[in-house]
């Protein structure tokens, strides 16, 4: 990688300031997604200002109806969260699946939501279960955070605290893996909370988005196998080398279906 | 360049370094542990896996500076003299290895595997290893060693 | 006599590996662990096109910066003489001219043919540093357009690669008989015809390739630390490339090696470059290839497109075979493709059947893509593909079960001449296959499809018997065909005077347990406990002769190391002689222990040893002292493993997903050595052939010629969650061609498990051909017109 | 690989015409554009500072405009250099028809990329060419909006959920927009 500085603050506020100071800093938290890139020489930070052990970030709480997740919680403790897996089981899967174990150990949710790769898995959660985002300057919800492939309401020297979901027994998480990076080719997060039933699509290739058909099939007394890829807008697919625009959308209403089947 | 303290395989190592050396070129060309290796540039392929405080990480996926204060294991911190850690034994008893490029970073994951899953069946051992690669050995013996491995770092000492 | 703690080792045995103890402690020592005095670090600039004339190179910038010792360009190359890279096999066309070879200068001089070619060498103090100034080298590019398809390369309108080469064709060459085979089909009352291609393949050795070259100056000799497959080799020809005064002038050595499947078995560009460059610069010189370098530059594998048809009787009996296929070359022929397309490719496609007529023709083309050389296999897989689909479709097209159309073609009687010029040496076909059926309860199968069916899941079965050339050998022969003949392999062994055993072999050890296998040997010859020998390797000063490992070449090594023991056991027995005051004739050996039934006295092997470096018990004028023997094994002929591979899958037609569920194998290895080891070779083999048929492929884009899986994130390696437990089975037939009947491992599963995962997934949608990889999408779309049909 | 798109534009023909060959426009709606000179006639040079996602990288490029036929058609052929990160480059044509009032932008682009672009990130340039059309087609018809104040009240992407032919893509129309939004298909990776 190119030359680069490396700070460690200890407040948020330093984070925030070390940020404001330098126009060529970035943020890095678990680092799992920058580190590559930095290798291969695609990015050219002048600094580095790492955010994983800032108290600020840290912890995985209680809160009214649901749990609020520090942005620094790796996949791994998200994953083995005892709280996690009491309020969201479906959550602990998701992290449990996300990358590999030493991925796991380092990749936090913050990075993953902050970057909204048009394939991670994190994203999907968010969207579906409806969960807010707190960051250094507000809070957000889901539908207003996650702007397209690579983009967030964030804004330059913003940095996501804590991820809020709500309580959520009937969840799932299905990840069809692209058979040689192992990321989404498509993952389906599909939720049933109290206001209805809510499907969270990654890996389409333009970044998450919900499917708004097959939830109001779903509550209008729908049955699973009603819920059919002709309703599935083809605009939010692209294709590759490992499965065309096409392919993408007919595995999409597959896994929906199956993302279901196994919330019951 | 920043100074940096750090303790491997139980030795205290204060070390210069420039901040965008990664965690595997400080150890392996500062520190002289060549165990640690690099086998990929997109964080894949698992051959630099070493534990830093108690988990299992690519090291070529973290800077060296990341790692001030950390407590770090490698592949040459596990025997204890002569007597092999339970898990290289397995790797040995099992022919889990051929050219033995890939093996510092499978053991070192495969310890990490054995302490979240004490009693791991095979496909729970194929899942975990999913971010280590292998081209020699199929995993075949992989599977097996870890599975053996595990069983045998449960049993008391 | 000693006490004996160690294990003995015995010819047969699961001895585990002597080599695993540093490999697990992370003491092991590949190339890149190496840091010599005065280090210097190289980065190579490499082409983002895949064809263009170089124009200007500036490197003042790169020049001015920190740490920069030196920059190289083609243009330096050849003005300091570096000779440009070979072919090493002389092909000749059927019209009788020889191949064409285009001109492979280590750095591209004028004109770069495929992405990633090397342009310029920086060498700086750091690794950092030399990438720094390796990105500022500017390069001046005149694009030209690319080719990548092989037909379209060889159209009238094509880009030409090579200047003097036209429509890109490298060589037209055949074997067999044209006539005869005409004649077959005329005959035959039933056919069946393929056209497939055979993917393109990255090796991905996890160690990626590495050198570190350091030139002394004062005696003007260079030292090169490689990881290579065959470092014995090397010398010789780095030597001439670099103009070196004599071999005396080179050492080579390679210590652990992380994998190589073929790929460290060529001679690379950059190899080349980084050994001038250490001359140049007078300082040791590390080049360490990052992993997209690999990918775009490490040798590829494959990429045959193949048009094939077989002539049958009403019975399903072969009369004739007819194939034509396009072999890809890449920009460039690498060191052993044309052997590899050739004489390791077509005279193997009769497979496993007794077909009296052949005529197989192979154009070798050039593309602007990475060159293609021996990936594991190297030509048999692709010959095995071949004849294996063809099977398939046959028993489709008579109507008879996969097994049995295999049973009625089968070669029976050995040693059997094909028509392709190699004569097998020994062999149970129709065995193995009952013995893979069993193992993979064949008979149950239909029960298991049923089951499956009720879970949505289409279930397949596909069989696959393969056979091989392995054991590469006599020279001549190989020479009359176009090589440079020297296919022996040698060892020394050493007995040193407290007892200890040193042995010295030209083969070389990246993951197949030589030291092991090697010591296991000897121990149970001499009868001496395995730690007492050591297995030297990998370094031309210690070793004066060999020629790597590759092909599964083990026996051929092995066979040297038996003839020095016997020498060494010989010698024991004039020693012995003196020792006991009789005839030597009338000393016998066993189990570590010379003894005289005459007289009933004992000597042991350690005591015979001691005696023969006194000196003081024999006179010296008519026995020499000291107990070392060297051997060349040079074998009569290739050795012929086989065997019988049974795959079975499971489609999930709603994604197009193929599982393989069950992976069956009965092989004809001959005598096995060390089956631990076996079967790890064949694990590994079984694992890069289900890969290359369901997730490998490498992948240029057709108008750019970039190559678009570059990394792991785009290429699909195996992983350990998405393979079966494998069944294994030997079923020797021992070769008469070798002393100890091994016939080699190395390569069977990456030959044979190919077609027999396409053969299962045909089987699971009852269609003709799918080519590889079966990729889920390739596979929905097939499920999708089968639900059409039905 | 093709890339096709189409948009509605709040204005006549004319004023896209003439806003598309404005390099002040052009840079305002093109996010990351440091630099956009016109050389000669019909030729354009310009800078971008692209990033998406973790990626950064400059590209410097060119573009020429052949086949003029004001104000409805025009064809371009483009390349760009990423340095480390590879090249771009491609051709195009873009053609401009009134509809109702308002101008229906189409293009269609054929684009190539290189170098570490092409091995690293081949997963991400179609969605990246969306998504970064989208952002300079959203803020070039307010920008056109802006020149003409009787225009339609839109500033949409031409998108219709229902159809099957939605089109997405890059416009080629100006080098820089294109080469930018390559520059992310260096995305290699793995959020995690």
């Amino acid at each position: 990688m190119y030359e680069l500085a490396y700070s460690r603050p200890q407040s948020l506020a330093d984070a925030l300031a070390m940020l404001a100071e330098d126009e060529g800093a970035q943020a890095i938290s678990g680092g799992q997604t920058l580190m590559p890139v930095l290798r291969a020489r695609l990015a050219m930070p002048t600094r580095l200002v790492d955010l994983q052990r800032l108290p600020e970030l840290a912890g995985i709480r209680s809160v009214e109806g649901g749990i609020e997740i520090g942005a620094a919680t790796t996949h791994a403790e998200v994953a083995t969260s005892a709280e996690v897996r009491a309020v969201v089981p479906a959550l602990a899967d998701l992290a449990g699946g996300i990358g590999d174990p030493a991925i796991r150990h380092r990749g936090t949710i913050g990075g993953s939501i902050a970057n909204n790769d048009p394939a991670a898995c994190y994203p999907s959660a968010v969207l579906a279960l409806g969960a807010s985002v707190t960051t250094s300057r507000r809070m957000l919800a889901a539908e207003d955070f996650f702007t397209g492939m690579f983009s967030t309401a964030l804004e330059p020297g913003e940095i996501v605290t804590a991820v809020r979901f709500p309580a959520c027994s009937r969840a799932a998480y299905i990840k069809f893996r692209n058979p040689a990076s192992r990321f989404a080719l498509v993952g389906v997060f599909a939720a049933q909370l109290p206001s209805g039933y809510r499907i969270a699509i990654t890996g389409g290739g333009h970044g998450v988005f919900r499917w708004h058909e097959a939830e109001q099939h779903l509550d209008g007394g729908g049955a699973i196998v009603g819920i059919t890829e002709d309703r599935l807008d083809p605009g939010h697919f692209t294709g590759d080398l490992h499965g065309s625009a096409q392919y993408r959308r007919h595995v999409a209403a597959v896994i929906v279906r199956r993302t279901l089947s196994a919330m019951t | 360049m920043t100074d940096i303290t750090l303790t491997v395989n139980g030795r205290d190592h204060v070390v210069e370094t420039e901040d965008r050396t990664l965690l595997v070129h400080l150890l392996r060309d500062e520190l002289r542990l060549t165990g640690a290796h690099v086998g990929c540039d997109t964080s894949q392929c698992g051959a630099c896996t070493v534990h830093v405080d108690g988990k299992a990480v690519k090291s070529c996926t973290m800077l060296a500076v990341q790692a001030d204060g950390a407590d770090i294991l490698t592949i040459e911190g596990l025997a204890n003299g002569r007597e092999l850690h339970p898990m290289q034994a397995a790797f040995h008893e099992h022919h889990g290895l051929q050219c033995g490029f890939c093996t510092p970073g499978m053991i070192m994951m495969a310890i990490d595997i054995a302490r979240r899953h004490p009693q791991p069946d095979a496909a729970t051992v194929r899942a975990e290893l999913e971010g280590n690669l292998c081209r020699c050995t199929g995993y075949h013996n992989i599977v097996k060693a870890v599975v053996a491995g595990a069983q045998r770092m449960g049993e008391p000492a | 006599m000693t006490a004996m703690t160690a294990p003995m080792g015995k010819f047969g045995q699961s001895v585990k590996r002597v080599e695993d103890s540093r490999l697990i402690t992370g003491n092991g020592r590949y190339v890149d662990d190496l840091v010599l005095p005065g280090q210097t670090y190289a980065s190579f600039v490499r082409s983002a096109y895949a064809h263009a004339r170089i124009g200007a190179i500036d490197v003042s910038a790169a020049e001015a910066m920190p740490g920069v010792v030196k920059i190289l360009t083609g243009q330096d190359l050849v003005e300091g003489g570096l000779f440009t890279l070979p072919s090493g096999w002389n092909l000749t066309s059927i019209d009788g001219t020889p191949a064409r070879v285009g001109v492979h200068h280590a750095l591209a001089v004028d004109t770069v043919r495929f992405v990633g070619e090397p342009v310029a060498l920086v060498i700086a103090e750091t690794r950092g540093q030399a990438r720094d100034a390796a990105d500022s080298v500017f390069v001046e590019y005149e694009e030209l357009p690319t080719v990548v398809d092989m037909a379209a390369a060889l159209g009238p309108d094509a880009p030409r690669l090579h200047a003097d080469i036209p429509s890109n064709r490298a060589f037209t060459w055949d074997i067999g008989n044209a006539a005869e085979a005409d004649a077959a089909f005329a005959r035959a009352t039933r056919r069946v015809s393929l056209e497939l291609r055979n993917n393109r393949l990255v090796p991905n050795a996890m160690e990626p390739r590495a050198i570190n070259a350091e030139w002394r100056s004062f005696d003007s000799s260079m030292t090169i630390h490689l990881t290579h497959q065959n470092p014995i080799g090397m010398r010789v020809l780095f030597m001439m490339l670099l103009g070196l005064e004599s071999e005396n002038h080179l050492r080579v050595v390679s210590p652990d090696v992380g994998g190589g499947f073929g790929s460290k078995a060529a001679a690379y560009a950059e190899e080349l470059v980084v050994a001038f460059a250490a001359r140049a610069v007078g300082r040791p010189v590390k080049w360490t290839a990052e992993r997209t370098e690999s990918f775009l530059t490490d040798a590829h594998g494959r990429d045959h497109v193949t048009k094939a048809e077989l002539a049958m009787d009403d019975h399903g009996r072969f009369l004739g075979l007819k194939v034509h296929t396009l072999a890809n070359l890449g920009g460039y022929i690498s060191t052993s493709n044309a052997l590899v397309v050739s004489y390791m490719y077509a005279t193997m496609l009769c497979g496993q059947y007794a077909i009296p007529a052949v005529h197989a023709v192979v154009e070798g083309v050039y593309t602007n893509t990475c060159p293609v050389d021996a990936y594991r296999g190297a030509g048999r897989p692709e010959a095995a593909y071949v004849i294996e689909r063809l099977a398939h479709l046959a028993a489709r097209e008579i109507g008879v079960d996969q097994a049995e159309i295999r049973r009625r073609n089968f070669v029976k009687t050995f040693p059997h001449q094909t028509p392709l010029v190699y004569c097998y040496d020994s062999g149970d076909y129709e065995g193995c296959l009952d013995e893979a059926l069993r193992l993979a309860d064949y008979a149950g199968f239909e029960q298991r499809r049923t089951e499956a069916r009720a879970r949505g899941k289409l279930r397949g079965i596909g069989l696959s018997a393969y056979v091989e050339a392995c054991g590469i050998g006599p020279s001549k022969l190989l020479a009359s065909l176009g090589g440079g003949g020297g296919m022996w392999e040698s060892c020394e062994i050493r007995v040193q005077p407290a007892g200890s055993v040193e042995v010295l072999t030209g083969a070389h050890n990246h993951g197949q347990g030589h030291q092991t296998v090697y010591a296991q040997i000897i121990s149970e010859r001499f009868g001496i406990p395995m730690d007492r020998i050591t297995v030297v390797q990998g370094d031309t000063d210690r070793i004066q002769a060999g020629t790597g490992t590759y092909g599964s070449r083990a026996s051929v090594g092995l066979s040297a190391a038996v003839r020095s023991c016997d020498k060494i056991i010989d010698k024991g027995r004039h020693i012995v002689g003196y020792m006991l005051g009789i005839d030597p004739g009338e000393v016998d050996f066993a189990d570590g222990i010379y003894t005289s039934a005459a007289t009933n006295q004992t000597v042991a092997f350690t005591e015979m040893v001691h005696a023969a470096h006194a000196a003081t018990q024999f006179p010296t004028d008519q026995l020499e002292p000291g107990l070392v023997a060297t051997s060349f094994f040079d074998p009569p002929n290739f050795t012929y493993p086989a065997g019988v591979h049974v795959c079975e899958v499971e489609i999930d037609p709603e994604t197009g997903v193929t599982e393989v569920v069950a992976f069956n194998a009965a092989d004809d290895f001959g005598n096995v050595a060390n089956p631990m080891i076996v079967e790890g070779q064949v694990h590994g083999g079984l694992t890069q052939g289900i890969a290359q048929a369901l997730w490998e492929n490498a992948v240029y884009d057709p108008d750019t010629a970039q190559l678009m899986t570059a990394s792991y994130m785009d290429y699909g390696m195996p992983r350990a969650d998405s393979l079966p437990e494998f069944g294994l089975a030997f079923w020797p037939s021992p070769t008469p061609v070798n002393p100890l009947g091994m016939k080699g491992c190395g390569e069977a599963g990456a030959i044979g498990s190919p077609p027999a995962v396409i053969n299962a997934v045909c089987d699971a949608l009852g269609i003709a051909h799918v080519d590889m990889p079966a990729s889920p999408e390739k596979i929905w779309r097939l499920c999708q017109e089968r639900q059409e049909v039905a | 690989m093709e890339i096709t798109g189409s948009y509605l534009l709040p204005c006549s023909p004319e004023t896209a015409w003439k806003a598309l060959n404005d390099t002040e426009v052009l840079k305002s709606c093109l996010k990351g554009c440091e630099a956009l000179e016109r050389t000669a006639e019909n030729e354009f040079t310009g800078k971008v500072a692209a990033k998406i996602g973790p990626v950064s990288a400059r590209f410097s490029g060119t573009m020429r405009q052949t086949e003029l036929d004001p104000p409805r058609s025009c064809r371009m052929q483009f390349e760009g250099q990423g340095g480390v990160a590879g090249f771009a480059k491609g051709g195009a044509l873009v053609t401009l028809a009134a509809q109702d009032g308002a101008t229906e932008l189409t293009y269609v682009a054929d684009t190539q990329i290189g170098g570490k672009l092409a091995q690293m990130g081949a997963r991400l340039v179609e969605g990246t060419a969306k998504s970064m059309a989208d952002d300079f087609f959203g803020k070039f018809a307010a920008a056109v909006a802006a020149m003409e104040p009787e225009a339609v009240p839109i500033a949409a992407p031409a998108q219709d959920a229902s159809s099957a032919e939605q089109p997405s893509g890059t416009p080629a129309w100006l080098v820089p927009v294109v080469i930018a939004v390559l520059a992310v298909a260096a995305l290699v990776l793995f959020l995690r």
